[in-house]
């Protein structure tokens, strides 16, 4: 059904994706690789530190040096342990992660998957959501009092950095209006009671609102309404406000349908690179998600583990530059295809 | 003859910047207020860095000027700790955002101007390190250069995740000015690929530059405030991250010491906030039709 | 109407900024607000039935990547993070008093039994203990552990210790077994006694009948695990957030005992940071962490119920732990190999600014500590005092400030011995003595003209490094000596890899015993060998040795400095009959104050403080948390022997119980006895009449305790209940509205 | 350098170009097997079109900008988008180009004079100063204008037509053999259009230089070139002699775009065309299989749907269209 040329061009799309993937992978290993951190070394000098007691044979410690560096995937040069990472990448089996092992990588990464992905996508999804429609409306009005209170509340909001304004929501929320407990939350085993909504609601509240407020406030609200005031000053939307249409069916119609196309683009990039973001965001506020376990591997020098999230996190973001330069063109039919 | 042309360029930018909006005016003023108080880190007295030289969390008070602000849990004062945090953090941005834009710039029109296999490399690479998480790659590479890490070191650590953004960005601009007509008139007067690049291509560049670099910076100084929290930032200098971080690791909020919380936060905020306002004021310059309607 | 008051904006502007600046203005005092606790426990449970607990200070962050790794024997550090699971579940053979120094005997029916020339160990245990599974533990438990870390090289540390030390083991009966060492250890029982940890301190014992049944031991997880202890684990988060343990009816402890904890459930939470567990136990979802020195005034002042050491009075510091901070240099490294140069950065500290630095409201901070034993009963009188006139050479400060003398009187300790002087002339004056000089910018200049630097690593966290890091490297740059501080995560690699100069350490310290723990016996030289372990003592054992003695390791990554070291011969000798003293024969006394004296001597660490840490219980819901006064346990969360802290508890009456018994579990008197193993010359089994050691202690040293002085500080410190001061709010609303709206007026006024 | 072993100047054979847009690849045919024969120099070749039917695409191809997706674009027989460097020289020297907007050409921030300069430094390989401005001065009194008026004026200081007249003599400068004009004149006021004009029809003669003129006027088509080509989405719906074609057109299209300048009797235009939609054909005109004009055409049929129609060749000229597929 698709065009040959369609094909062609998304194969080389695809081509270049795994290439990208493939790059940004290499380039990870190396810098993990010249990381000045032993985890083996780690492991057994902290174990022997809080021992405090004589180990006598050399000998023995040098065999469960070896052991260890066996056991671990840790053994060989350079480029033995870059074939094996890379053989171990294409599978996607990270085997064992050095922090929790003997659990494999897959298992600690699936325990805490969902949590960010849930975060992630709820948050910027919900802030992009409000934020343009927030915007658009306000366009309608632009010289009004709510315009202009929203619009400098957006600029102040815009530029803090969100994790600045997390410290604030906890100590707010969690302290002197103590709405939010600060505890871990137990989610109950049934998914579909309200109960399940209401506590996995009470878990997100807080870290999502960091990311909402800003984000609906100030990005996705500042450029929707920049957006929306070049609409308003096109030809097409004076004269269908010329015609006498009702405001709603401006907005519907005229508005939000220019402004959803490129911002959809402006989101997919978006979804993207926020995993690392969220990272600063997960640990303020204790979230069980792969930032902060990306950070704990990465303090301790786990490399599957590191090389797994990182890797997902590579494909995750290739993936969605992708989709975005394939779907580009549909978005923006100015935009052609070389 | 290039380097004439991008002098001649700036100039006649800045000229015109009294023709730029409130916003404009509203960002530049701070910021150069907040400059202003960071160049008072010049007069820096030698026992600033001295811990417990002044005697622990005393409130803001008018006896000297240490004092005005008052003293951190460590005995030091917040006054000259923000001074020269300013200044410090300042650099950093300025590094990241010189290096970071520039090497984008370059990258984002040479695979602009030349195409084919050039292009193709150099975006795949650009693609790469989009791809690769940002923080993540900071946390890693401050970690690998924490033995020899100083403010220089740590604006080129950051650049290292800003880089492809300005690149990319440069080179959609440059593909789209390839194509118009006067830079076909001028490849057709003879004009080598260099001349076309600096007189044809980068006075059209420029105005995105200069926000990109704005923009850079913000990103930089953000950058390095995430770096601190984790405590990996230069924790011995004075850095507004760094001022933050001890604040966390002294509970200086819940201690209620706002005379410590509330100058560095509030400087970070306003500096975010003014060099915000620039940079969109001068977006709002280069493309009239952002500017408000009606 | 509305209109009219938009017109105003600028008056509402200015009212509205006063209502912001009076609202943070009033922050402190607003904070009475109190939320439900929110616990992730199962519904219907009331909160006086749980126990909650923050999970690991050892574990980094809190949480572990894999909540379901229960296995003690696994590399890593896993089950750091697994919160009771030392606690709770895991059981020794002995537990170890540490606040007498007495043995408990849990798992066993006698203290060990050693043969005359110290290489037989014999054990006997305790009959009709089960697991909880029910199924009964026997002699056959303990073997297996043993032969299950022998058979495994792919566990590494377990093996290693078993392999190093057990030549084999057998079973006298069902309930004695023998344990064959390679060379006499009258020290091996510690390995199997519980004294802070818990693995890999000392060794737990493993049900055979499950891990007979696994296949492949480096995976196995061991979930749920089969334990010995009061609780079994209920529920754990599969993000590793908390751990849910419940009480188990029938344990053996119950039955043979009589001993049942009173709370029915304890939950251990990872909060995340500092603040958080202010705020957690703030809100009552905490009944005990501990806490810096930082936050620990914070939550005193916000929750009444809160309890450090002495409950809300002076002392709220508990300074028993087992470790002593220690700068450790790196002496095989030019300049720190010259004992002046490590005397000179001695004095350069001064450790008033360090006491101070560390000094909560109430007055309690560090206990400055000349010499690196730890400063409780008895070590404290046999040691820091015995060794008073020795530490008098070294320009010891007479005459401290005198709060820290009432402080140290309070702890029962000698006033007299704080720390050295901050004497920077004779620090200057050691230093010229090498040959060092001060350059025209200040700073201290090698006798080859290159700048004195120092490469100070730290681990980063709640280690105590922060601040005395920080401010050591502060006071030796205001001396002129270029400090390069590392704050770093990796540090146990970075201290590996050999290329510190001065690392931040807790070498040194003991427990209330005799002898002072394990690490004099790796000082001797023969320790000193290719593929040795270096670090930890900081190199003590290689110190003197020719540099091509030194291993490998070392010799590949830094510069080894040729040292003379006169008492070499003798530190090997003191060592040796270190290792072949008994640790309960009093001989041990004079042994130990030799190898100090050189120590000393030669300043191998600067030891500058036994911690002050802060062991905060809420007293909220669950009371009798251990104090100064009744000090029936230690209170550290994450050591093994916190199960007798729990025993202690009984819950308070305003939070709701179900089934959490009301009365504290009392432990029997019988069950504690005297450190002091048995020697025989027979098996147990073979001769039950058992001869006791022919030395017998005599060392009457009494921990000293003046209660008079206690109570005499106490007064200073007046419980407050902090409370909004509603009349002072209220007025300074209204006079801030009226300010406000006068304010706002009159700029009208003045626009029209 | 000069080949004039071959006789065509410039051939275009079958180029095709498509720009696609969309996820399932909406494809928009700029141009539709394009047939276009310069055959000597001296020749001033007209490409009319309405806008949107390709013109400045096929202009920019024939310049190298673009690349054709298929066919060929050969100059005096050199297929220039395979040109090495020195040929890209060669190439630019003799083919220049005039575009539109005189004003979009020039960069504002520099003198006008600069690109003489440059033009003839760089391409004539002058030195000399005094040289050079003595051969510009040359050039531009040929076309009736002073170098002291031009050295130190930037564009601004420039009325359009002065404008353009400067960009001609730009081309002039490097003796072309080609010069593609892109609408020279439609930005321009009236007075100075068929002064431009003239000045083509007076290069042609002078200097035997063939012009590529493209426009969408087919009035001054008609005053100045030599043959024409009707371009209509895209495809070349007849070509030939510019007298033949506008006097007597035979394509439908053709017809309807002479007549429809000034037709006061709406009745009569029906005659023409089909009342239809105008954003509805659109769409189904650049995806048609067969005749791009036959939704509008009223003599159209399946077959004119179906089947694109074959280039006939009728007298000296080309037309496109079934209707003399059988004469």
């Amino acid at each position: 059904m698709l065009p040959k040329h369609l094909i062609k061009y998304f194969l080389f799309r695809i081509l270049i994706l795994l290439a990208t993937i493939f790059t940004a992978f290499t380039i990870t290993f190396v810098i993990l690789k010249i990381m000045p951190i032993d985890i083996v070394n780690n492991i057994i000098a902290r174990s022997m530190a809080v021992t405090g007691a004589a180990l006598g044979d050399p000998e023995a410690v040098r065999r469960m040096y070896e052991i260890y560096y066996e056991i671990f995937g840790l053994k060989g040069t350079f480029i033995e342990q870059y074939v094996s990472f890379l053989n171990r990448f294409l599978t996607m089996d990270f085997g064992i992660s050095i922090l929790a092992r003997p659990a494999t990588v897959q298992e600690v990464i699936s325990y805490r998957l969902p949590w960010t992905v849930a975060l992630l996508v709820f948050s910027t999804i919900l802030s992009w959501v409000i934020g343009n429609i927030i915007g658009a409306v306000v366009s309608l009005f632009e010289g009004s009092k709510l315009s202009n209170i929203l619009q400098s509340l957006a600029i102040i909001l815009y530029p803090i950095p969100y994790y600045v304004f997390a410290l604030v929501l906890i100590y707010i929320f969690g302290y002197i209006i103590p709405l939010f407990s600060l505890t871990p939350i137990r989610l109950p085993s049934n998914i579909f009671s309200l109960e399940f909504i209401i506590t996995v609601f009470r878990a997100m509240t807080l870290p999502a609102l960091s990311i909402i407020v800003i984000g609906a406030l100030g990005w996705w609200f500042l450029s929707s309404r920049a957006m929306a005031l070049n609409i308003i000053s096109e030809d097409f939307y004076l004269y269908g406000e010329i015609r006498g249409l009702p405001k709603l069916h401006l907005l519907k119609k005229y508005l939000l349908k220019n402004i959803l196309l490129p911002q959809i683009t402006a989101l997919s990039i978006n979804l993207g690179t926020i995993f690392g973001g969220a990272l600063l965001t997960e640990i303020l506020f204790n979230y069980p998600g792969l930032g902060t376990l990306l950070y704990q591997a990465v303090n301790a020098g786990d490399y599957p583990l590191v090389l797994g999230i990182v890797s997902m996190s590579i494909i995750g973001v290739a993936v969605a530059t992708c989709i975005m330069d394939l779907l580009y063109p549909l978005i923006d039919p100015r935009i052609r295809y070389r | 003859m290039g380097v004439r042309l991008v002098v001649q360029g700036l100039f006649k930018n800045i000229i015109k910047t009294r023709k730029m909006g409130l916003k404009f005016k509203a960002g530049a003023t701070i910021f150069f207020v907040i400059m202003i108080f960071g160049l008072l880190s010049f007069l820096t007295p030698h026992y600033h860095s001295y811990w417990y030289h002044f005697p622990q969390a005393h409130p803001p008070s008018l006896q000297s000027v240490d004092f005005i602000f008052g003293t951190t849990s460590n005995g030091r004062s917040v006054f000259w700790s923000l001074t020269n945090a300013i200044v410090n953090s300042l650099i950093i941005a300025v590094v990241t955002s010189m290096l970071a834009c520039h090497i984008g710039l370059i990258i984002g029109i040479l695979s602009g101007i030349k195409g084919g296999v050039i292009d193709k490399i150099m975006m795949f690479l650009t693609d790469s390190f989009i791809a690769i998480p940002g923080l993540p790659l900071t946390i890693m590479l401050a970690m690998i250069l924490k033995p020899i890490i100083n403010l220089f070191l740590l604006g080129v650590i950051i650049s290292i995740i800003s880089w492809p953004w300005s690149a990319r960005m440069i080179r959609a601009i440059t593909l789209s000015l390839r194509e118009k007509d006067f830079v076909i008139f001028a490849k057709f007067s003879g004009m080598s690929t260099w001349k076309i690049i600096f007189s044809e291509i980068f006075p059209h560049i420029l105005g995105f530059h200069a926000t990109n670099i704005i923009n850079t910076m913000l990103g930089a100084i953000g950058a390095e405030v995430g770096l601190a929290f984790l405590g990996l930032s230069i924790i011995e200098m004075d850095t507004l991250g760094t001022m933050i971080y001890w604040i966390q690791r002294y509970g200086a909020i819940l201690q209620n010491m706002w005379w410590w919380v509330v100058p560095p936060i509030a400087t970070l905020i306003l500096l975010f906030l003014s060099l915000y306002l620039v940079s969109t004021g001068i977006q709002e310059f280069l493309n009239p039709r952002l500017r408000r309607v009606k | 109407m509305r209109k009219n008051w938009l017109k105003h904006r600028l008056s509402i502007y200015v009212l509205v900024c006063n209502f912001i600046l009076l609202a943070v203005l009033t922050i402190p005092n607003s904070f009475t607000v109190t939320a439900m606790p929110q616990l992730p426990i199962p519904p219907g449970i009331p909160r006086g039935d749980v126990l909650v607990i923050e999970n690991g200070v050892v574990c980094p962050g809190g949480w572990g990547p894999d909540p379901y790794q229960f296995n003690y024997y696994q590399v890593g550090w896993a089950t750091a993070c697994t919160g009771f699971l030392q606690t709770g579940c895991g059981s020794p053979l002995w537990y170890m008093n540490l606040t007498s120094g007495e043995l408990i005997l849990w798992l066993t029916e006698k203290p060990p039994i050693y043969s005359t020339d110290y290489k037989t160990l014999w054990i006997m245990l305790r009959k009709g203990i089960s697991w909880s599974d029910g199924h009964p533990f026997t002699a056959d438990d303990l073997i297996f552990t043993i032969e299950y870390c022998r058979k495994y090289p792919e566990l590494g540390l377990c093996n290693v210790r078993i392999t190093t030390n057990v030549e084999s083991v057998r079973k006298l009966d069902d309930y004695t077994v023998e344990i064959k060492l390679k060379e006499p250890n009258p020290y091996y029982h510690y390995e199997w006694t519980m004294r802070h940890y818990g693995w890999p301190v000392n060794f737990y014992v493993i049900p055979k009948h499950v891990f007979e049944k696994i296949e492949d031991p480096v995976k196995y997880k061991f979930y749920p695990p089969v334990c010995l202890g009061p609780y079994k684990i209920v529920d754990a988060d599969p993000t590793g957030k908390w751990y849910l343990w419940e009480r188990l009816e029938n344990w053996w402890g119950t039955k043979l005992l009589g001993i049942k904890p009173s709370p029915k459930y304890i939950l251990f939470v990872a909060l995340g940071s500092q603040e958080r567990s202010v705020i957690a136990m703030a809100n009552n979802e905490l009944d005990f962490t501990e806490f810096t020195s930082e936050y620990v005034r914070i939550i005193m002042d916000r929750n009444p119920y809160a309890w450090a050491w002495n409950k809300r009075d002076f002392p709220w510091a508990w300074t028993r732990d087992e470790g002593t901070r220690e700068l450790v240099f790196n002496i095989l490294k030019y300049p720190f190999n010259l004992t002046e140069v490590r005397w000179a950065l001695t004095y350069a500290i001064d450790y008033k600014v360090i006491f101070d630095a560390y000094k909560t409201p109430d007055g309690s901070s560090i206990v400055p500590n000349p010499l690196p034993v730890s400063r409780f009963y008895p070590l404290e009188q046999l040691y820091v005092s015995g060794l008073k006139t020795e530490l008098m050479k070294y320009n010891l400060d007479t005459t401290p400030p005198s709060y820290i003398q009432d402080y140290l009187r309070v702890l029962g300790l000698d006033d007299a011995i704080t720390w050295y002087k901050h004497d920077l002339e004779k620090a200057e004056e050691l230093l010229k003595s090498v040959g060092f000089y001060r350059g025209s910018d200040g700073k201290w200049r090698l006798p080859d003209g290159k700048i004195f630097e120092v490469n100070l690593i730290s681990l980063p966290g709640a280690e105590f490094s922060f601040p005395l890091v920080h401010i050591v490297a502060d006071q030796w740059r205001r001396f002129g000596v270029d400090v390069k501080l590392e704050v770093i995560e990796a540090y146990w690699d970075r201290v590996y890899s050999h290329t510190w100069d001065v690392a931040f350490e807790w070498p040194g310290g003991g427990f209330p015993t005799l002898d002072w723990w394990e690490t004099p016996r790796e000082w001797h030289s023969k320790n000193c060998v290719p593929g040795a372990r270096l670090p930890w003592v900081g190199y003590i054992m290689c110190y003197g040795l020719p540099p091509e003695k030194i291993p490998e390791g070392v010799r590949k990554n830094i510069e080894v400095a040729k040292t003379v070291f006169p008492d070499r011969e003798k530190l090997d000798n003191l060592v040796e009959k270190y290792i072949d003293t008994p640790p309960w024969d009093p001989r041990i006394v004079d042994i130990v104050k030799d190898l100090l004296s050189i120590h000393l001597k030669y300043k191998f660490w600067i030891t500058v403080f036994s911690p002050a840490r802060y062991m905060v219980g809420n007293s909220y819901c669950w009371e009798g948390w251990p104090t100064l006064k009744e000090r029936y346990a230690e209170p550290k969360p994450y050591c093994s022997s916190f199960l007798f802290t729990i025993l202690g508890l009984k819950p308070s009456e305003r939070c709701p119980i179900k089934e959490s018994t009301t009365e504290p579990a009392k432990v029997p008197k019988g069950l504690t006895v005297e450190l002091k193993p048995l020697v025989s010359e027979y098996p147990p089994t073979v001769t039950p009449t058992v001869i006791t050691t022919p030395t017998m202690i005599t060392i009457t040293v009494v921990e000293e305790r003046t209660r008079t002085i206690i109570s005499t500080i106490t007064t200073k410190v007046v419980e407050e209940v902090p409370t909004i001061d509603w009349t002072l709010l209220i007025t300074m609303a209204l006079v801030t509205l009226v300010i406000g709206a006068a304010g706002g007026y009159l700029i009208r006024a003045r626009k029209k | 350098m000069d080949n004039k072993n071959t006789a065509q100047l410039l051939v275009l054979k079958n180029i095709n170009k498509v720009f696609r847009y969309g996820f399932f690849g909406f494809e928009f045919k700029a141009l539709d097997k394009v047939n276009l024969t310069i055959e000597h120099e001296g020749i001033i070749y007209t490409i009319a079109g309405e806008s949107g039917s390709g013109k400045t695409t096929l202009a920019r191809i024939i310049l190298g900008v673009h690349k054709p997706d298929e066919g060929l674009v050969e100059y005096k027989g050199k297929n220039i988008h395979s040109l090495k460097s020195s040929e890209a020289r060669w190439f630019r020297r003799e083919v220049q180009a005039i575009f539109q907007d005189p004003y979009a050409t020039f960069n504002p921030m520099k003198k006008v004079y600069s690109y003489l300069y440059e033009t003839v430094r760089s391409f004539l390989g002058f030195h000399d100063e005094s040289e050079i401005n003595e051969y510009i001065n040359s050039r531009l009194l040929s076309i009736g204008l002073k170098l002291d008026d031009v050295k130190e004026k930037y564009p601004h200081e420039f009325s359009g037509g002065e404008l353009q007249r400067i960009a001609i003599a730009k081309s002039l400068l490097t003796m072309p053999k080609l010069i593609i004009a892109d609408e020279p004149v439609s930005m321009l006021d009236a007075s100075f259009r068929i002064n431009i004009l003239n000045l083509f029809k007076d290069l042609k003669r002078r200097y035997n230089i063939s012009f590529l003129y493209i426009t969408h006027d087919l009035a001054t088509a008609y005053y100045i070139s030599d043959f024409i080509a009707i371009l209509y989405r895209g495809t070349i719906v007849e070509r030939g002699p510019t007298e033949d074609i506008l006097r007597n057109p035979l394509h439908p299209y053709t017809q309807i775009l002479l007549d429809s300048l000034p037709e006061p009797d709406p009745k009569k235009r029906d005659k023409y065309m089909k009342p239809l939609k105008l954003s509805e054909i659109e769409e189904k005109e650049f995806t048609v299989q067969g005749c791009k004009f036959s939704f509008r055409c009223s003599y159209s049929n399946e077959k004119c749907l179906q089947t694109r129609p074959p280039e006939i060749l009728i007298n000296n000229r080309v037309i496109s269209c079934w209707l003399y597929h059988y004469k």
